[in-house]
């Protein structure tokens, strides 16, 4: 019972919703409003995926604006890829993105994924995910604000 | 009140009644236990309070809610208090039957209780009587409840709702025990608790816990 | 009968090759073609039998004193069709599965005799020739369980299951012996007519009796434990044979001597019935969902389906001895077509397990799978026997699983202790006995027959020759008739009842028209109707998945999602012994698995585990718990019989003359 | 009867249908959506399942390598058997024309069926994680069934049949049945086992993206687009369906006689809306308060619902008030 009434004190926390941005990238067919990603670790520090979680949290909650992170591929829209492509990952980010069902969007979120950022023409790094597969949405920074994710995120679902 | 609300209240209450006996076979958390004691007291003060309207019988409407204070109130209180600080002592640590035989055991129980009373029933088949296999069964699942529970606190549980059962016989077939009588037992339960919760603490104090099975080694 | 056993099965060499191929086609068509033959001949006198027209003769010389008696009524043409029908189907398959597997020339000649004697069973009109029969049967299908007699297995399986039959012949010997000393005769004709006279301890001993001797052969528990051993071990149209007709025999046995001929006994039999049928239901199942070999799967789901149908029984009985005429009618019929159903879908999936076992010489569901790419015929026919044998709509056994528990919720309950307590269980029973029953066919069908194949025989699997899929064929369109339109089968089952003294009389019964009402009660069902309207609502499913389809890219093939790894080896699969782990854990302090982990370490570091060993071995607790003991007794016992027997003839003479005087003695 | 009384039931059913399919995502996402409130979110909105549904039904279709017909059409099968109860039920009028051909037992069936479509789908993938969704699935509705059949037995107790409009219609004379022990065990044991059957907490986690967490998920991984847009959708429906039915079980008030006119139609219509929406935001509101239960603590769960089948069962029977 103590629950009910510190949800009811708690109340929302969700950020105020800005207004859509204006220019957007050329969407998915059928992709309004309902955008299912899947996320693929290409090598990355982990910081992005923080910004990341905190995107879709209950404060930035990135749900209501229709995109969502899914298990499997299959259940996909698109890749939301994060970190430079190292040689162990190239080949499994090859195969997430074949397992996508088209049509279907790559979201590259940080520095090190758009262009390789601290880690580019490291021993072990193929290059930025850019390098490797058509890239769509690019979101810079290192990491990147929730704030900045959401924005991509919005240009692709569009509300 | 008519004789359907009659009815229906009654059955409600000896239904609650017991689904309050199987969900404390149920559930481990003593904390809850003790609760659904409470609402289990409530249910049981229910049914002479109903008798006593039903059959205008003011006697009968007192002692239901002193049924009511001593043990949908003050007994949980006492046992809240009992219930251990520390938190490993909130659980019922495995139970010595684990939870789904046991559930099966009370299935089998209350199916036993329902039978036995038949003859009870036939004898005089009113409303009143028809709930009795409800409060038998509330009495064989308190001592299935006091021999497979390890804490003494739980044991005690077991031991209230086994004064609560023979407390909802009494009520249901014999119209109403005299006031004094249902004091008298419940003020035996109130002590038995008082004992109890005194003993809890001083094996707490003693051996760290009210594991009933550690009594073992007070063996010379 | 050793020229016989010695004739090896092996191809013979390549000069006489051809003429040796033709003559072994000859052999099988002809074996086959004479069993088939039998089956149409028996499903012919079955229904006629069926529809009044009684057959009785008489062969006087055949016996010493008493003759044969062949006497077929309504009952008993019942289960003479049901054997008749099974025996066409196994019949045609056998046609192709001998030349496949090589059969000896002595299985080819014992299997029409087999299907024979089980037609004679219960066209017998006496004691005798009933017994006489009934030891055809029991000798004929050992000698064809011991076909392949060369494998260990099969002989341990042979003398498990010589033994538990004989004993259960003796049973019944007895119980006979007993019924027609006190019924004063040897025609069953007589003892029924006279059976009013019979004394209550009498009927009790027959009762006792027959349900030991015609439980072991319905696989009942207890006595269960011949039939996990001895079908699995079987060539497979003779396990279909055993595991469809010859169990059937048990019940027709308990039928014809506890209820037609002892006429109505006191409700406690009823009760036993139902206890026992409620028992082997539960615990065949769960063998069943547990089990990881697929014939030992079907033969444990045999014994289910018995304890379901023995359940069916008892009930009909208590309910008509509590005079509850209309719901017992309903439970009997829930029976008969239970049997019915079982008979079809056991037979199909026996038979469809057995061109497995042809094709790819494995019974292990954990080494199968990928055979519904492989053979595709033989895939739909185990998927349509699965289906009625998970008792869902649009299965064989839906419609008799419905009856039988519209019949226990049915039951009047007011003032009566033992039936309100009796129902409950037993739906829960019954309902616990389906869902299992799902998941052990769920198991069955899709880690045998889905997915991909898990070892190099079942990837080489190939579809089985026509012959047999045409044996197969004609089980499933039984089972589609059972579970479509069970109306076909309102006038036999009326007949039957009608000739049965325990349920009321004729009119009593559900009305199995293309809706199947209850009598007297509001409650109808009509297979048929939802079988239809379920195609049109997939159509619309279908429908509802087109939506918006002109927008879509063209579909595409893709490899399985390997989690960004590039492929998946087929043993990353779950296997049946995986699938069933959680009901094996659920279910631990029934089923009693002795399971052990070894954890080999490398020698460099303990914190390197090399491999891991997992070996789980499934016994039958109550095989252990009741069968070890006795048999140890009898050993010890036999020890000192054998003392007796130094082997000096003048020992053995004495010993006669001994008997001799004693009897003298005796009978003086 | 002539075709023109026969009419309104057929339009009702047909409603009905309409009603289910139309309605099953707004339910969805009605509950997704109190949840996200209770959370402190602001949610993707009611209609939010509906722009999902859509988008997958415009995606490509992908056939995953080795996959039989039977992972083709299990979808479709989900979706059909959930079509037809849905068309079965007494939801807005009683009148079905498939009334008399499936009772309560044969609603469990084609429900089951359902399930098994969908459990042989995820073992013909060939994946790890579907054998293992499957085998989880498969087990939990085998330890279902006996409580859904006993909880049957005890609601035809009061009405002596099994047959749906017969028991519906039997509450709606003798509100006093409801308070009766008997149908209140029935009701906790029924709720227990619809939650366990559709997949919801504490039983299955359907938000969860941990694979060897899932249970249903697991088993549709490997569908994509159209399929599993159906797949979604028919496990929306079933979630929408068996509230609807417990709701006219328990609560059979505004539900449409067998001949209706229009108005009894519409009333039955928004009855029926209206209570599944509000059981849907109670167990919504249930869900934010519990988390998944261990799996092998649920047999536990379901042997305290048969339990209390049982006990339903036996009240409804000792109980029997004179009336």
């Amino acid at each position: 019972m103590s629950w009910i009434g510190k949800i009811g004190r708690v109340g929302r926390i969700v950020e105020p919703a800005s207004d859509p941005p204006e220019e957007r990238v050329a969407p998915p067919t059928g992709v309004c409003g309902s955008l299912q990603l899947r996320h693929v670790d290409a090598g990355s520090c982990n910081g992005c995926e923080l910004e990341i979680t905190g995107a879709f949290s209950s404060v930035y909650d990135a749900e209501r604006f229709g995109a969502r992170v899914v298990a499997s591929p299959r259940h996909a829209d698109g890749l939301i890829a994060t970190g430079v492509v190292t040689r162990n990952m190239h080949q499994p980010l090859l195969n997430t993105l074949k397992a996508v069902p088209e049509p279907r969007v790559v979201i590259a979120v940080g520095d090190c994924a758009c262009n390789g950022g601290v880690f580019a023409q490291g021993y072990g790094v193929v290059g930025s995910v850019a390098d490797v597969i058509p890239v769509d949405v690019q979101v810079p920074g290192c990491p990147p604000t929730p704030q900045q994710i959401i924005t991509a995120l919005r240009t692709v679902t569009g509300r | 009140m008519t004789q359907a609300t009659y009815n229906g209240v009654l059955n409600l209450a000896a239904g609650a009644f017991l689904l309050a006996a199987v969900l404390i076979v149920w559930r481990r958390e003593l904390r809850s236990i003790v609760v659904l004691l409470a609402w289990q007291g409530l249910a049981l003060a229910a049914i002479p309070v109903t008798e006593g309207i039903y059959h205008h019988d003011a006697a009968l409407v007192i002692v239901g809610v002193v049924v009511l204070v001593l043990r949908a109130v003050i007994l949980p209180l006492l046992l809240v208090r009992a219930v251990g600080t520390e938190p490993h002592e909130r659980r019922e640590s495995t139970p010595l039957v684990n939870t789904t035989t046991s559930l099966l055991i009370t299935a089998a129980l209350t199916v036993l209780a329902y039978a036995v009373t038949r003859p009870i029933i036939a004898l005089d088949p009113s409303p009143a009587t028809r709930a009795v296999p409800a409060a038998f069964a509330v009495i064989l699942i308190a001592v299935f409840v006091m021999v497979s529970r390890r804490r003494a606190l739980s044991q005690a549980v077991g031991f209230m709702m086994l004064d609560n059962g023979i407390a909802a016989t009494a009520f249901l077939i014999t119209a109403g025990v005299p006031l004094i009588v249902e004091l008298g037992a419940s003020l035996d339960v109130t002590f038995a608790v008082l004992v109890l919760g005194l003993l809890t603490g001083y094996m707490r104090a003693t051996f760290g816990g009210t594991d009933l099975d550690q009594l073992r080694e007070l063996r010379g | 009968m050793t020229t016989a056993l010695d004739d090896s099965p092996t191809v013979p060499a390549p000069d006489q090759g051809l003429t040796a191929a033709r003559q072994a086609r000859g052999q099988a068509v002809l074996s086959g073609g004479v069993t088939a033959a039998l089956g149409v001949v028996g499903v012919a006198f079955g229904l006629s039998a069926v529809f009044g027209q009684s057959w009785h003769l008489r062969i006087g010389w055949l016996l010493p004193l008493v003759g044969v008696v062949f006497d077929l009524g309504p009952l008993g043409g019942f289960f003479v069709a049901a054997t008749g029908g099974v025996s066409i189907a196994v019949g045609i398959y056998a046609v192709g599965y001998a030349q496949r597997e090589h059969w000896a020339a002595f299985t080819l000649v014992m299997l029409p005799l087999f299907v024979a004697a089980m037609l004679l069973v219960p066209a017998a009109g006496s004691v005798t020739t009933f017994l006489l029969a009934w030891e055809l049967m029991a000798g004929a299908s050992l000698v064809l369980v011991l076909s392949e007699h060369r494998r260990e297995a099969v002989r341990s399986a042979g003398v498990f299951y010589a033994v538990m039959t004989q004993l259960g012949f003796v049973a019944i010997l007895l119980a006979l012996v007993v019924l027609s000393a006190a019924g004063g005769g040897d025609a069953f004709a007589t003892i029924s007519a006279h059976s009013g006279a019979v004394s209550a301890g009498t009927r009790t001993a027959v009762f006792l009796l027959t349900l030991m001797g015609f439980g072991s052969k319905a696989g009942l528990l207890p006595l269960h434990a011949w039939l996990p051993r001895a079908h699995p071990e079987a060539p497979s149209p003779v396990s279909a044979l055993m595991s469809a007709a010859m169990v059937n025999m048990g019940i027709y046995g308990l039928i014809r001597i506890d209820q037609q001929i002892l006429g109505p006994g006191p409700n406690w039999w009823g009760l036993t019935l139902m206890v026992f049928g409620a028992l082997s239901a539960v615990f065949g199942v769960l063998q069943a969902s547990v089990a990881t070999d697929l014939k030992r799967l079907l033969a444990y789901s045999t014994t289910e389906n018995m304890g379901l149908i023995t359940l069916a029984l008892g009930a009909a009985a208590l309910l008509s001895s509590y005079g509850a005429h209309q719901v017992a009618a309903m439970a009997m019929t829930a029976a008969l077509l239970l049997i019915l159903s079982h008979a079809a879908f056991k037979t199909l999936a026996f038979l469809a397990a057995g061109s497995v076992l042809a094709s790819t010489g494995l019974r292990d569901l954990d080494k199968l799978g990928g055979l519904a790419r492989r053979m595709p015929g033989t895939t739909v026919m185990f998927g349509i026997a699965a289906l009625g044998a998970s008792g869902l709509p649009l299965g064989a056994g839906f419609v008799g699983e419905w009856l039988l528990l519209q019949s226990l919720i049915h039951s009047p309950h007011n003032n009566n202790t033992l039936l309100a307590l009796m129902m409950p269980l037993s739906v829960g029973a019954v309902a616990l006995t389906t869902g299992l029953g799902i998941a052990a066919m769920v198991k069955a069908f899709g880690v045998g027959f889905l997915a991909r194949p898990r070892s190099a025989a079942a990837e080489a699997a190939a579809e089985a020759p026509v012959s047999m899929l045409a044996g197969m064929t004609l089980g499933a369109a039984a089972c589609a008739v059972f579970a479509v339109a069970p109306v076909a089968l309102s006038p036999v089952l009326r007949q039957v009842l009608a000739a049965l003294p325990t349920v009321g009389g004729n009119e009593a019964g559900p009305a199995l028209g293309g809706y199947l009402r209850l009598p007297g009660i509001p409650g109808s069902m009509s297979p048929g109707l939802i079988a239809a309207a379920l195609v049109i609502a997939v159509l619309v499913a279908l429908g509802l998945g087109r939506w918006g389809w002109r927008r879509r890219p063209v579909a595409a093939a893709a490899a399985l999602w390997a989690c960004g790894a590039d492929s998946l080896s087929s043993k990353m699969q779950y296997t049946a012994t995986s699938f069933a782990e959680p009901l094996q854990r659920v279910f631990d302090n029934v089923l009693q698995p002795e399971t052990d982990v070894e954890v080999t370490h490398f020698a460099e570091s303990q914190y390197l585990v090399e491999k891991v060993t997992y070996r789980t071995t499934l016994a039958d607790p109550v095989e252990r718990r009741l069968y070890t003991p006795v048999v140890r007794a009898v050993t010890t016992w036999a020890q000192w019989v054998r003392r007796a027997h130094p082997g000096s003839v003048h020992l053995y003479l004495a010993y006669g003359a001994l008997g001799l005087l004693v009897v003298l003695v005796i009978s003086r | 009867m002539s075709a023109a009384t026969e009419l309104p039931g057929l339009t009702a059913t047909a409603l009905q249908v309409v009603a289910v399919v139309a309605g099953a995502p707004f339910v969805v996402g009605g509950m997704r959506q109190v949840r996200a409130r209770l959370e402190g979110r602001a949610g993707g909105g009611i209609g939010q399942p509906w722009r999902d549904l859509r988008k997958q039904l415009r995606k490509q279709q992908i056939t995953p390598a080795g996959t039989t017909v039977v992972f083709g059409f299990a979808p479709a099968v989900v979706a059909g058997t959930t079509l037809l109860i849905a068309a079965i039920l007494p939801l807005i009028a009683l009148g079905s024309p498939l009334d008399s051909a499936a009772d309560l037992f044969g609603v469990v069936g084609l429900l089951f069926l359902g399930t098994v479509a969908l459990t042989l789908a995820g073992l013909d993938t060939g994946t790890a994680f579907g054998g293992m969704g499957s085998s989880r699935e498969i087990t939990i509705a085998a330890l279902v069934e006996p409580t859904i059949l006993l909880a049957v037995f005890a609601l035809s107790v009061p009405g002596h049949s099994a047959n749906l409009a017969a028991i519906v219609s039997a509450t709606a004379d003798h509100p006093g049945q409801l308070v009766s022990p008997g149908s209140l065990l029935a009701f906790v044991a029924l709720a227990i086992v619809i939650i366990a059957e559709t997949g919801r907490l504490p039983v299955d986690n359907p938000s969860t993206h941990l694979e060897l967490t899932m249970i249903h998920e697991a088993m549709i991984l490997e569908y994509a687009g159209p399929k599993l847009a159906l797949v979604e959708w028919a496990s929306g429906m079933r979630l929408t369906v068996l509230l609807g039915l417990v709701a006219n079980l328990f609560l059979p008030w505004g539900v449409a006689g067998a001949h209706p006119s229009v108005l009894a139609v519409l009333i039955g219509l928004v009855a029926i809306s209206a209570k599944v929406a509000v059981l849907a935001g109670v167990l919504a509101t249930g869900e934010v308060f519990i988390a998944k239960l261990r799996y092998f603590r649920i047999p536990e769960l379901l042997a305290g619902s048969f339990l209390l089948a049982l006990l339903a069962v036996t009240a409804s029977y000792f109980f029997a008030t004179p009336t």
